[in-house]
């Protein structure tokens, strides 16, 4: 196992260098999700994002899924990326990714990557439309 | 004691943290019980959880003064 | 919908340009499945591989493919990519990805992608040894 | 009539197309059928396809002169 990990709270995701960090000689497939900002939320136009997170607890969650995922399906490489401060429409705002011998682990744990870290890391995120502001998630 | 907060905790409070002299709570459930007195708002949310030192703690986990808290809204990352 | 459509054979891909292709106002969550090549099969050490296409085909059967997946999970955007000639290990064979509203679409539709390029596309992989050639799964 | 060969057919025949002058199929079956007789290799693979103008084609489909007629050995793309 190559077990590369990198676990980031950044300004701004670069997608362009994802593969080449998911990359190495062991690894048949490499499945990465990368989550962006949508111009229409239940029909209300979105002007733009706010991420917030609790860094350094989120970090800990991020890394936690992390160990898991590569234990559970015998990863690579492995990215978890998440931004935070304000996102413009289209703009990546989360990237996680994983390679792995065959396909069916990566595109497995790549999955898990994305669902688990919206149950569980500490971020958060304000969508700002023309007249109003929403905390997502925060009521019923 | 100190509490900090995000998201819509943040608003609700109208600060990035806040401080217990008096009255401070010694568990994670007397935290709440005392936010959501006070800040009636907070009796509206989905979720509310509590961090303790970057983990997520239970009810009956006790709250020490040097421990980093937190109070933890329903989560919207990704 | 958007509906972008990228259907290539290509001598080499560029997996930095990938999530900019496929990036769009409308799509929350864009999937991509990245192929390589590995190091070892079954224990063997591989030197190169040669993949050869029947071209004008393999284009059409891609299409067909991309129909269908733009078709059944409302995809926003969506890449198929494979490269020919030689590759040497890491090198990125084949890039299959999508976007949508939400995620379960662009997951589902790019795993359906490099599983139904595998089982119709015609293009055929040689697997190069140090003493010997494989074209893969010829042989039961 | 000519025939493209790709992958393992092309090694197996020696050349990247067949050319039937004399005796040439008339369907997808007999088109099978000849090239397993000759190059009895044919039998030895996982499958045998058989792409009419950049499709694939059943045995029963016929076949024309001006076809494009391709042999199409266990895809492994990918």
């Amino acid at each position: 196992m190559v077990d590369k990990k990198i676990i980031e709270i950044v300004d701004v995701i670069d997608t362009s260098k994802v593969f080449a960090k998911l990359s190495d000689s062991q690894s048949g497939g490499i499945c990465v999700f990368v989550g962006a900002v949508r111009e229409f939320t239940k029909n209300e136009k979105v002007m733009s994002l706010e991420f917030e997170a609790y860094e350094q607890m989120a970090l800990r969650e991020m890394d936690k899924i992390a160990i898991n995922a590569i234990e559970k399906w015998q990863l690579n490489s492995l990215i978890i990326q998440h931004a935070v401060g304000f996102k413009k429409v289209e703009d990546p705002v989360v990237v996680v990714g994983a390679s792995s011998a065959h396909r069916d682990a990566c595109f497995e744990a790549c999955r898990y990557l994305i669902d688990t870290l919206k149950e569980t890391v500490p971020i958060w995120k304000k969508e700002v439309f023309e007249n109003k502001t929403v905390w997502v998630s925060a009521h019923p | 004691m100190k509490v900090l907060l995000f998201g819509i905790a943040k608003d609700i409070v109208g600060s990035s943290q806040l401080q217990f002299s008096e009255v401070v709570p010694k568990t994670v459930l007397e935290l709440k019980q005392l936010i959501s007195k006070t800040y009636p708002k907070f009796g509206e949310l989905s979720s509310l959880a509590v961090a303790v030192n970057s983990e997520y703690a239970k009810d009956d986990v006790p709250l020490n003064r040097n421990d980093e808290i937190a109070i933890i809204p329903p989560v919207s990352g990704g």
